[in-house]
């Protein structure tokens, strides 16, 4: 397993970091799709845990956490699903799950079940840093990194808190809204990124709404650190849901395309 | 935030950071402005002479030989718009006002909030969009014409359920994306702090009238004081005036739905477990892996999988106790109610006549309960039209 | 009787001989009780309690704006119910149970006067009848639905016009042949004397409330005071409170219905001829020979021929102005009082909306109006919809 | 024309008075049913005006007036008619008619003009003694007659007051309600003509509720001076509104038959 400091350690480029809803259209097609994600270049995955109420999340996440949850989903399928894809290849491996689900499955547990499985950092995405004690010791017990969020409305003084609390990387949503694609980049990018490599020596990721090469090229040149691109991904998966093949080859040529221009 | 938020160990604010600033700007706005006597004096007004407060206190004579004991009726049915859930709109919008935010938005499920937010949204002059699931604009169409007379926009919900969890889940959505200038006006005692904070302080004048109402017309607090329970609003505002009078029992009526057995219910407290939902830590309605239940109830209202964190609090230290009551049973006291006393009451509020009915003859007869009718029935008679037809 | 019943020429009691015994018998019971003090008592504990007394004054202050004027509204549509309606139904209730009636019966035509009846007689445990057309309870079936929640008995009126008038023809019919028992609960300031009187004295509250909220609020009388008039209950009610202010502008608006050019209106005041129906002279809308028109409003509650006496007497002794208000018009005041305040106004009260509207930019702007608001528009909700659908 | 005076002190036994709408269900038929009633010997005619809303009037009389209004009957028409029936038959004709109507003809010249046509009594069906005055004046002044009701529900001194007013014949009421069939005959209607009969010199006649040849024997035995029938031959038109033949035969015979039981 590689840890984050590793994987940005030896880049000298921004990270590509896919997002995937585990088991999205099911656990089979959703595991290759992976695997054929890492090969095509990604450098750190992101993978959710469906969820039946994702409120941070856009339609196009949404709906894949309803396949993923028809399919037969469940939060010890998810954590197998992640011991498959460490099993395949050694890629940190963050994680985004709404806390409830962590809760009830006893957040120690879930945490050390995780770490076991291969995961490397967990983002609890109604978890704020005002209650961050809830994750953040377990986590560090289990041995796993922490990321938390920063958007363009947190103060100074809160993003200085963030940047404490944060192990792994911080996850800069560069504007308001829930994950979906975004026809142009926020213009919150540049200055978000520069005030906090001013705070924090942490990788520094932006996400949401990313949905071209050109997008991730522009991230890369405001100095982020690491690239995560979710909805224009799993669009495909919904795209082509009675053309596995085409699914996983659409993607594999999107990630091959967007890892060209950060290269 | 300046509060926690919390009831014992319910409560809190799990959201997502974005939403932070957002709930400490409210939470801040309510601080300063609860007590601000200039706040205070207008929405004093706005409780008098637009939505029709205080509202009477009222003994059910018929009802009460019927059951047995004394029923006194706290009458929000005749509130404007026909439920409490004015008094809250009222108190939030008022506070958007002074915040200088210029739309507001609100979820509803039957569509009694968005209605009652959608007229003050008119009141107000803001801007106001509501979310509502697919499934419920279908099944209260009339309500959603309502609201688009107030001039409010309908946001149809159709993700998940198409219910009202579905449109809370949208509206946080959309709030996400515009929490600048738009105001998110909580509909219930749950939801993130400082929401069941501030509802619960809109829905107060409820129990205080009540309390004071109790002593002019009887001498003294009554034995029991009963409401029913969906997030808890309507319950938690009667409740708080009766806090510190330690032998009255407060009592909780939740949707049993068509029988807690079955599945199809509603009933939280009863049979919830603890979770994290809708930025609050409460009793959930949820698989053992902690997705979220569809719930059931034949009242639209009291169809939600979460509740209000103070009821958590409230039943856990045995202040107040919780009871259901199911469809069939909420019907017979819809009917029984209607008859003897020629008032339609909610099908919310008739769960909380229904538990009184199941305590026929079992009571001394110099009981004194007094019952929250949180709302009118006029909204339901189609529904109860649907179950019992009437020839 | 001891009183002629009449308001300078209008008024009488003209019905067969039959039922003269029966109007003697209310008319008694009325002066012996209207002052009893057991009675004042209980009927003010009523008001209060049951049926949501006194009604705010409300300053509209959007609406205000929108016009160039000052504008309060009586918030007559706060009341348990829905309208003023209840405010006649228990006065008149308990005087039949003071009487020692054991059963009421009851015209109406929208069914608000027969479900303000219904509901007050599951109050009082009364056996209670409703006439009503079978053209209104097929196009209010909600309303007949109701009425039989309360337990009532809904009787449908097949003959003539299958409307309010026929309504009352039934009521008539069966009354004469259940005079004993029976008890009249007559729905407006119209029929037989003591009718106009019994019912114009439950409705003073109304007129009372305002002019004692006026001066509290504005610390004098207003410069008119206006209400739509259908049978004129909820005008008259109003208006006495203001009849010794004699520079307050009385002004009555009736329903104009889709042009008085075009025959299809309600407007007795100004377009009938004087003559006698139901039991009183009156104007009245009917042929030269007599035979009594169908009316035509897109308000159920204002469609009859004929008009309470006081009103004939107040039109010519020009105490009081009487107005219209067209169908479209009167959608146009209903749409925009509701996105202005967020109060849903019964199709009735938009009469009055309408005349304020019209006077738009034409009066001084420190002029104060008050309006009644005699009901709320939930009930009109669909016919709204029919003639205006909104996306 | 035929006074009551000279029409009742000639019969020794109670005079036969059906009623019958004017104009039901045409002109032309009413009045060929009209003549062959008095030729099946009606010894006085109760004629009705038809009006729109007749609330003295159950269902049957109700429909009446219906089909006669459909049928173009106006008020000056009904003059007409009552002058066409007295053209063939000096026959004491008593007036039913609203107020109303009446009144937006000119209660004056109403009278006047009725008068001319050969009636003899008018009775208002929605003006009571109280109101008599808008009446009987105007009504003695045009050499009419006039009739006032008395039920069973009408008080002692009331009935006193009326029987004063009376110039034609006492309405008697025998029963609570409207106009209609019934199957049996009200018990009150003996002692009511008896007492009537302590107050006033005036013929008494009994209406309302009569259907049967066995009804008006009851009501002769009782002492009355008249018996009116109204729905149960009004009906007789509404069945057979496709059969005038019948219709005029079903009447003639019935009214043979009471007249049979009375003589
Ligand atoms: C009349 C009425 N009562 C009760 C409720 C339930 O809400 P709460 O439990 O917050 O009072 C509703 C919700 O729509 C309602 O309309
Ligand atoms: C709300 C409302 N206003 C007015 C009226 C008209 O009656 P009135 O003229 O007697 O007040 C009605 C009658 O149904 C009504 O429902």
């Amino acid at each position: 397993m590689t840890t984050y400091k590793e994987t940005f350690g030896k880049l000298n480029r921004a990270a590509l970091i896919p997002f995937f809803v585990i088991g999205d259209p099911d656990f089979e097609t959703s595991l290759s799709v992976v695997k054929s994600a890492i090969d095509a270049g990604a450098d750190v995955l992101e993978l959710g845990i469906p969820f039946s109420d994702p409120i941070a999340d856009g339609p196009t996440i949404q709906k894949a956490d309803i396949r993923a949850l028809n399919a037969g989903m469940t939060v010890r399928k998810a954590l197998d699903f992640i011991k498959r894809v460490t099993d395949y290849k050694s890629i940190p491996i963050g994680l985004l799950v709404y806390y409830n689900l962590v809760y009830q499955y006893g957040t120690e547990k879930f945490l050390k079940d995780f770490k076991a499985a291969g995961g490397s950092s967990v983002l609890v995405a109604d978890l704020s840093i005002d209650d961050s004690d809830e994750i953040a010791g377990p986590a560090k017990e289990a041995g796993l990194e922490t990321v938390f969020m920063i958007t363009p409305v947190t103060t100074d003084e809160r993003a200085e808190r963030i940047a404490e609390k944060t192990t792994g990387f911080i996850y800069t949503v560069s504007l308001l809204g829930v994950t979906g694609e975004r026809a142009s980049l926020s213009n919150m990018v540049k200055p978000l990124v520069t005030k906090l490599k001013t705070l924090t020596d942490v990788p520094v990721c932006v996400g949401f709404g990313v949905s071209s090469p050109q997008h991730a090229k522009a991230i890369a040149a405001a100095g982020a650190d690491g690239v995560i691109i979710g909805s224009r991904i799993v669009k495909m998966i919904e795209d082509n849901l009675n053309d596995k093949q085409k699914m996983q080859s659409e993607i594999s040529v999107f990630i091959t395309q967007v890892k060209s221009v950060l290269e | 935030m300046e509060n926690n938020g919390r009831f014992g160990d319910f409560g809190g604010f799990y959201v997502p950071e974005v939403l932070i600033p957002a709930l400490e700007e409210i939470e801040r706005a309510f601080y300063r402005f609860k007590g601000d006597p200039k706040f205070v004096a207008q929405l004093d007004e706005l409780y008098t002479r637009y939505a029709g407060r205080p509202t009477p206190l009222y003994f059910a004579k018929r009802f009460s030989e019927y059951v047995g004991f004394k029923v006194y009726v706290k009458r929000e049915d005749l509130l404007h718009g026909g439920a409490h859930k004015v008094n809250n709109t009222l108190g939030q919008g008022l506070l958007a006002k002074f915040m200088g935010k210029t739309k507001l938005i609100a979820e509803t499920g039957a569509g009694q909030h968005g209605l009652a937010t959608a007229m003050i949204g008119a009141l107000f002059g803001m801007q106001t969009k509501i979310f509502m699931g697919t499934v419920d604009t279908r099944r209260q169409s009339v309500n959603v014409h309502k609201m688009k007379l107030c001039g409010a926009e309908v946001i149809p919900v159709a993700g998940g359920t198409g219910t009202l969890k579905d449109a809370i889940n949208e509206a946080l959505r959309y709030w996400t994306a515009n929490v600048i200038d738009t105001f998110y006006l909580f509909g219930s005692v749950c939801g993130p702090h400082p929401y069941p904070t501030v509802v619960k302080h809109f829905q107060m004048p409820i129990g205080t009238e009540a309390r004071k109402q109790c002593i002019e017309q009887i001498g003294k607090p009554p034995d029991m004081v009963v409401a029913c329970v969906g997030g808890g609003s309507n319950a938690i505002g009667i409740f708080s005036g009766f806090f510190d009078d330690k032998k009255v029992r407060l009592i909780g009526v939740e949707a049993g739905g068509e029988g807690v057995q079955t599945g199809k219910h509603c009933a939280t407290l009863l049979e919830g477990k603890i979770g994290v939902f809708h930025g609050s830590r409460s009793y959930l309605l949820q698989s053992d892996e902690g997705q979220i239940y569809e719930t059931h109830s034949v009242s639209a209202g009291l169809d939600y999988p979460a509740v209000g964190p103070e009821h958590c609090f409230l039943k856990d230290t045995q202040r107040a106790e919780y009871v259901t009551a199911d469809d069939e049973d909420v019907l017979d006291a819809f009917e029984i109610f209607t008859k003897s006393e020629g008032i339609l009451p909610a099908l919310e509020s008739a769960h909380a006549l229904a538990f009184l009915i199941s305590q026929k003859g079992k009571l001394p007869k110099d009981t004194v309960a007094v019952i929250n009718l949180s709302g009118r029935g006029d909204k339901d008679v189609g529904i109860v039209e649907e179950h019992r037809p009437v020839q």
